[in-house]
This record gives structure tokens, C-alpha cells and sequence, in this order.
């Protein structure tokens, strides 16, 4: 059964220094609010998985919490590039941040064999690219039946995958809906699990497109109104393209993005 | 860039590239659309003379048929206006990877003369590039599943390179026979359209060569934007210009919020 | 584009003597009247796949039209055995039927592994029991990161998939919802497919649970109100469990199950 | 098998079997049920001791409240009460598989002395068997992948045997050992329910001990229906009887259409 905890509890009773941690949410209901509050508990040495590690995880690894990135596609989407990822990746700063480095198909399926109790994964992929010459992760595996070649990836299994939803109920079953992206495996993967939530409520109504993770496989959920923005919650808010603008001109120098960190994160401390 | 012709209509070389990219697609086509200018020349199409064409999104959306352009890949208007909304999983291992899409249609940060693409690091030292771009996304496993793809790019001799410092996309690898040595079960790159003309792998050598030049533009302009020695097809023929409706679709499309 | 067509076309156009044929829907929405169109249209020589084939597989095998069956449960559900599917394989009648078998979750993988384009799928199945002796489709296969043993199945990707689904609309888009079972997967593993229909619709409004087959990955639609019978279609009909007790009496003896079959199967030609 | 003991209330042996199957489960557990005999018995566990229970049925639902005994694996009654409701390859790759559930509730035609289950095939000629059965079902892989395994079965010479014809899900093989040495996760069946009595595996050797007398039932009784030399614990106790809470519980169960 799920505890029903507040955001700055959540993340510090289930993301420990060194954790691997997957902060999932493809493109809609990001958790940036877990995001940050990482940031401001000060969590260090973190291996980060993301498919797409867009806003939430520039964040991240600009603030130092990162050593290591988990990947597929790591850009500011319909802006352009990620300025802290690119400066950790080309300069170390603020400290090196190692590479290991997929492509979507591969990190789904990583994620759906983690989800699976699986040590791996199988699928067309990566034939001809220069991938795998620099990710050990990606190695053949030949059909048994047919004696085709194939990809396979290791399952990833966070230390703890943090998502956004829309809703919970009192029991900490967790609702969403719209753009599922790869939040259910992601959760089913890991070891623990934080849902942050736009809204508790007394009972979940299905909603078409809807899926629920009922509570006992989920470890702690938080409510946090507004908790993905700047990406969107559908039912509850928009997509904020302006701050996506925005983030660039912040990101892009690091005095700009230092003084965020410092004003919009390490003192809001205790604001949620 | 922007440039103008002298043709009455005014219009940019980004918006005869995407006015070309559209006319390419098909109504009884799947095409799965990659974020940026493939996503600005589909839902042309869709708009224009291709109703029909369904898009997929790697985001998870099957049949989206957005009414302005989506900001991003997950932007909400995709979901709403989609068929089917599916898990990312499911996008890659139910519809693409078994060769359900006919059209992949992709962008590139640097695109070599055998159609690969590069959209991982600039340099060739991986571990110390020059330039540390976003990365592979669902674009390799696009480029190998779907029957054709298409690419649509700004040219210059820093994005149309003789080899890409990195294979993010196979294209056709050294030539000719490659794919199918590697048991790709899709053609490749069978179009690249760009802001200068259009390119087709020739079909001895898979090397790509001018086959369409946009109006206004010679062939010595797009050589100087080329980073490899170009050949030009001997039935070289013209883009027609963008009609009124095109340009007005494009543009209402770009202003609607 | 699915075709949108009768029940008697759409089996005479896509199910071929000699084909491995899916019907699935597990224990909901099962496609008993199209099971009843290939007995009519005397098909034979078919392999037959079904996680569970029930009364709809026990008909289609006391018919003659099956050589072999493919499965993992085959049972009378809720009431006891499936006297044509024993009687087949302990006596030949009334022609011999080699069977396949699986567990469900081997079979429901194989699907999967069809679904996907890959050749096979990996699973932890099958550890201990007896199926890997006498099953030559399940094989032993390694992690190539962990070295772990785990099974490995073949893909199944049948000739012809047929399910029944609540809707469809015009332009040949499939709806379904409750209990979906592996229809998903049937469908998109087979080379053809044919989904009857309670009802061809305008417009499908969104449903709760529900899910959609685009038109573009179904080759035919056919409108067979109470397809489904005597399994059950949710928000149309209820099971009707009194056909299942029923239909013990009709298979248990080869005359009483020739007599029905006369009756109201063969006899019934054209009525649809 | 219909009997009656000599105490006021008036029951059967196969209602004592049901009541002493429900309450071995807990509220806190999570179960997932064969149909039949275990999804009686978890269902009454839910009307009386064990409100919470979460239901698991290979149908595809998590969490189903069904206020009847559905009537098969798959009765509407399931999907419309559950708390999610997925795809059949969800429920056995990313609920059973990976060991989130905590009781697997089996039936079972033969069961061994080592707690192996038949449910393919009686006669040890696979291609020419005395009877077919239906098959594996789930079975193989919930006894395999749950932390514990619950075996509720009607007690016979015929259903108890020394070796089982076929082992369709893997209980303790030969005996001690056998499981960890297959790399199987879960502990196995640790308690199998009759009509008769309870058994559980010996700690030394894995070998099913009666463990348990349901009332008006004689140890002789028990070995007459065994196929084995019983052995029987030496902390043997008695099954409590029915209690009338149970019994009104169990047949409302029954009764309610």
C-alpha cells in the first residue's frame, strides 16, 4: 500500500545519494516538482535514466546531482539544445557526467524487461549505427528457432522511478490518463516509486484512455498541484512553451543558471 | 535563410522545403513523423492534398490530426485528435519495428552522401565531441523499419557532409547492398528534400544525387552547399512553384495556437 | 483499409483450407459465429491456435476442420471438459489432431513476439514441468549480460486472426473494451485479420477500458450482432451461462454433436 | 463427496474444504486465483476475514471485488470490479512474472507426494493418454513466480499419487532442493487444502505432511485417500469448524446470481 506523503518526504525517504533514479513522463506530465526538489535536498552522484531528458533533468545535472546519464534523446523539445547537459557532456561542469547512451526503442524495452522481472530485452535495433561500439549495454543475441541476428539491452531497474499523474484516491491507487508514455514500466521496474499527483480524491472515475497502478505497487504518492509544469497534466493545465523559450536563455550561460537554481529552487525550500 | 524568387508569390526557402516535403506524402500512406520539419510537411500534407495520411508520433498517438502544428513530439493536441493513444513501448515493438509504417519521415544534423544520419555528436571523438547534439531517439529503428524514409534538412557543407562523423541512422552505409546486408527490411532513405532541391539515391550505387532543383536555384548552389563531389541526375527537373494554397496552408498552420 | 463485409465473405475471403487460424477473445467477446461460418464453409486442415480453446474450438474440432491445435487451456470453463477436443486426441475422431501445447504465459508471449516483428519471445516459463519434453516450440536461451538460463517461444503469426469486437464505424475502426485479453496481439501477429462486429457505428465515442484497432491494421470488418454468443460482449450481452452446461450434453456424444452441427450450423447456410 | 459431522451445524466436506481454504489467506496479501475451488475459497476470504484481499485473475484484472462467484475465469463481474483491467500478456509478464504477487491459488486433477500438479494429461503416454485434461492454463508460471503457492483439492487415491502422470506445474520436484536448484523464485506450495485435512511440505525433505484433521475426519481416513505413505506431523491439529458466519458467508457466495 502506497503512503500518502508530502513531496519533501517523499523524495527524501526513497532517493539516496548514489541511486539510480528514472524521473519518467514522455513529453506530458513531467515531473519537474520531483525534479526540483532533488535539487534542493542536495542528492549527489545520482545515475539518471530518461528517455528523454528534456527541462527536468538539465536541471539536474546543472545543479551536480548527476554522475551519470541514462538515454535516449536529450534536447529542449522544440527549442533546441539542453545547455547544462551539453556543458557537463563537453566541459565536466559542474562535475563529469558519464554517458551511457540508447535509442528510444532500446531504452522502452530496457524499461518493459525491468518491468517484466526479465534480465533483458529483444528487438531490431541499432543495426548499422555506431551505437553500440560505445554502449557495452547493446549486444547481439541470435534467435534460437530461426537463427536471425538481434539487439538485445539489460532490463533497467531504478532505485526508484519518480512520475506524475493526474490523480490518486485515498488509498494511493494513482490514475492517468493521455499520453501514458513509458510511467507504468517505469514505476513496475524500480525498487521503489514516488507518484507525484495533481489531485487526492475520494474516488478515481475511469476516464477513457485512463490507466490505474493500483497502490500496492507504488511506494509513496505526493500531492503536488502543478507538479509537471512547465510540461502539461491533460484535464488540468497546458504546456507552458514559453518557459520551454525561456529555459534556454537561462540555461544557456552558467551565471544564469546558477542564480535560477539559487532563486527558484534552493530558496524555496519548504514551500511545498 | 530566408531568400526570395522572383516569382510573384513571395515565399521562403523554408517554406518551399516544406511545401516540397509535403507533396511527397501520400493520403493512403502511414507515415511516422519525426518532431520539427518532418512534423511542419505531414500535417501540410494532411492539410493540402493528402487528407488521409495517418500520422504516427512516437510519443504514442496513432492518426493524430492536429489542427495547428504541434509544438512538441507530446504535445496534448496529438493525443486528443488521435485514433488510438498506445503506451511508448507499444509504438516501437507493436507498430514500427514490424514494418507497419511506410513512411519514416526524419530530420538530420549532418546527412552523408550514402542518406545516414548523424544527430549524436559533432567530431569524431565520441567521448570529447565538439558538439554534443540530442542523440539517437526513435530515429535509428525508424530508419531501419519503415518502408522508405524520407529526409528533410537545411543544406550546407556542414549539414550535407561526405561521411557522418556518426552513424546515428543507417542510410545505405558505403553504398549499395549495404541494408541488405545487415537484413534491414526497409528501403532507406529513398528522398531527402531540402531548402535547395530535391535527392534520390541512384540506383546502382545508393548515392545520393540531385534530382530536383527548387526555383531559383542553380546546381553550382547547391555543389557549394554540398560536402562531397555532387552528381546530378541527367533527368534533372524542376520544383514546381508553391501554389497560393499551399502557402496559405503552411502559413495558417504555423499561426494557428 | 479494412472491407467492411459479411460474415459468410469475410471467412470465404480470408480463411484458406490448410491455414493456422487464430480466434481468440479470452472468455469474453470470443468469436463463436465465425467459428460457426468456417464449419459451414467446411474448411479443413487447419491449424488452430487459441490460448483457450473452448466451446468454440470444441466445435470446429468435432467438425473435422482442424489437423492440429495450438493451446494452453482447453476446457469447458466453469463446467468440465471439452468432449470433441478429447475425443480427437484420445481417439482420432473424427480425424486426428496433433497438438501444440503451451502455458498461457508462453502462448500469450508467442503472440507478442507476433505482434512485434521479432522471430521469438524470452519468458521465465516452463521451469520444472513436463511441456519442454514433449513441446518441441520451447527452448532454453541465455542473458547475454547476466548469463542466466530463462525459455525462450516462437513467434506465432497466424494466417488469419478473428476476434469479436463491441464496434466498429464506417471507415472499418475497431473498438473494444472489458476484458481484452490477447486480440491486440492476434490481430496485429497475423497476416490477415477479420473482426465481426456487434454493430457498425458512425462515430466511436470513447469508452473507459477501451481500446481501438485502427482500420489500417484490420483487412475485414463483419457487423454480426450477438457474434459473440454464447461468450459475452460488455454493455451488450451477458454470458449465457446455461449454453456452456448445454453444451456438455451436445459434445459429449458424437451423434448429439453431428445432430447440432446438421442442425444449426449447416443448415443455417445463408442465414447471416 | 458429501458428509456430515456430528456438531449442530450441518455442512459438507467440500464446504469445510472451501472455509479452511479462505482462511489461510490475509488482507494483506495479494492472490492470484485459479478459477473453481481457490477462486470459491479467496472469495469467501474476502466476505469474511479478509475484506482487503486483492484478487488477481489471468483474465486481466487487478483488484476485482466481484459480489457472485463469477462463473469462469473471465466473468464480466471480474473486469467491472477490478481496480485495473489490462491485456492478458500485462497480467503474466509484468504482474506474475516479476514476483508481485504473494499466493498462487491452485487446483489440480493429480497432485504428488512432493506437491507437483497434473493438470495435462492421466497415463503416462503423453501422445496416447488415458484421459486429456485441459492443460497448463497460468498454472505453470503462478506456481513457479508466487511467493507462495496455496493448492486447494478434492482427496482421493486418484487425485493424491505417489508421482504425478505429468508435471504440469512444478511444485518440490523430487523433493528438498529441487526448486532452488531450477533457480525458481518462489517458495512453492507450502499448504495444500482437501476435504480431508491440510498438508504442508516437511521442512527437512519437502515431502506433504498432514498437518491438519478436519472434524469428524480420522487420520486413517486420510491415508485410505492417499496415494503415498502418509506421514503425519507430530504437532497434528484440528481444522475449527465452520463457523455459522462462514457457512451463511459461503452460500450466500453461491446463491448470488
Amino acid at each position: 500500500m502506497a503512503d500518502i506523503v508530502s513531496l519533501a518526504d517523499g523524495v527524501g525517504r526513497l532517493v539516496r545519494d548514489g541511486d539510480t533514479v528514472a524521473l519518467e513522463g514522455f513529453t506530458h506530465l513531467i515531473p519537474h516538482a520531483a525534479g526540483q526538489e532533488i535539487i534542493r535536498q542536495r542528492r549527489r552522484n545520482l545515475t539518471l535514466v530518461r528517455m528523454t531528458p528534456d527541462i527536468v533533468y538539465d536541471q539536474l545535472i546543472g545543479a551536480g546531482c548527476a554522475r551519470k546519464l541514462i538515454f535516449s534523446w536529450g534536447g529542449n523539445p522544440g527549442v533546441g539544445s539542453l545547455h547544462r547537459f551539453r556543458d557537463a557532456v563537453q566541459h565536466g561542469w559542474p562535475v563529469p557526467l558519464e554517458i551511457e547512451e540508447h535509442s528510444h526503442a532500446g531504452m522502452a524495452n530496457r524499461y518493459v524487461a525491468g518491468a517484466s522481472g526479465l534480465p533483458f530485452a529483444v528487438l531490431r535495433g541499432y543495426s548499422g549505427t555506431d551505437l553500440p561500439e560505445h554502449t557495452d549495454t547493446i549486444k547481439p543475441i541470435t534467435c534460437p528457432f530461426t537463427g536471425e541476428r538481434l539487439a538485445a539491452v539489460p532490463a533497467i531497474n531504478p532505485d526508484v522511478s519518480i512520475i506524475h499523474a493526474q490523480r490518486a484516491d485515498r488509498a494511493g491507487n494513482v490514475q492517468l490518463w493521455g499520453l501514458v508514455g513509458v510511467q507504468k514500466e517505469a514505476v513496475l521496474a524500480a525498487k521503489r516509486s514516488l507518484v507525484t499527483v495533481e489531485e487526492v480524491v475520494d474516488e478515481l472515475a475511469p476516464v477513457p484512455g485512463g490507466m490505474v497502478l493500483p497502490t500496492w505497487a507504488v511506494t509513496c504518492v505526493a500531492e503536488v498541484p502543478h507538479g509537471a509544469h512547465p510540461s502539461y497534466a491533460q484535464g488540468y493545465y497546458d504546456r507552458d512553451n514559453a518557459y520551454y523559450e525561456y529555459w534556454d536563455s537561462v540555461g544557456r550561460n552558467r551565471d544564469s543558471f546558477e542564480a535560477w537554481v539559487r532563486e527558484k529552487v534552493l530558496d524555496m525550500e519548504g514551500s511545498r | 535563410m530566408s531568400t526570395t524568387t522572383e516569382s510573384e508569390a513571395t515565399y521562403t526557402s523554408d517554406e518551399m522545403m516544406s511545401i516540397a516535403a509535403a507533396r511527397v506524402l501520400r493520403g493512403d500512406q502511414r507515415c511516422f513523423v519525426g518532431i520539427g520539419l518532418p512534423s511542419t510537411a505531414a500535417n501540410l500534407a494532411r492539410r493540402t492534398h493528402a487528407p488521409d495520411l495517418v500520422l504516427v508520433y512516437e510519443s504514442g498517438t496513432l492518426g493524430s490530426k492536429p489542427g495547428r502544428l504541434p509544438a512538441s513530439i507530446g504535445d496534448g493536441i496529438l493525443a486528443e485528435t488521435a485514433d488510438a493513444v498506445i503506451s511508448v513501448p507499444e509504438v516501437f515493438n507493436y507498430w514500427l519495428q514490424p514494418g507497419r509504417i511506410d513512411v519514416g519521415f526524419l530530420g538530420a544534423a549532418q546527412l552523408d552522401r550514402f542518406g545516414n544520419i548523424n544527430t549524436t555528436v559533432i567530431g569524431t571523438d565520441y567521448a570529447n565531441p565538439k558538439v554534443r547534439l540530442p542523440g539517437a531517439g526513435g530515429a535509428p529503428e525508424i530508419a531501419a523499419s519503415c518502408r522508405e524514409v524520407f529526409v528533410v534538412v537545411r543544406q550546407s557543407r556542414r549539414s550535407f557532409v561526405e561521411k557522418v562523423d556518426f552513424v546515428t541512422s543507417f542510410g545505405h552505409g558505403r553504398g549499395r547492398g549495404d541494408r541488405e546486408r545487415l537484413g534491414l527490411p526497409g528501403a532507406g532513405p529513398t528522398l531527402v528534400i531540402t531548402d535547395l532541391g530535391v535527392f534520390r539515391p541512384d540506383p546502382e550505387t545508393s548515392e545520393l544525387v540531385l534530382s530536383q532543383l527548387h526555383p531559383g536555384v542553380e546546381v553550382a548552389d547547391v555543389r557549394e552547399a554540398t560536402g562531397w563531389e555532387l552528381k546530378v541526375s541527367p533527368e534533372l527537373s524542376s520544383t514546381p512553384e508553391p501554389t497560393e494554397a499551399e502557402l496559405a496552408a503552411l502559413r495558417a498552420l504555423k499561426e494557428a495556437k
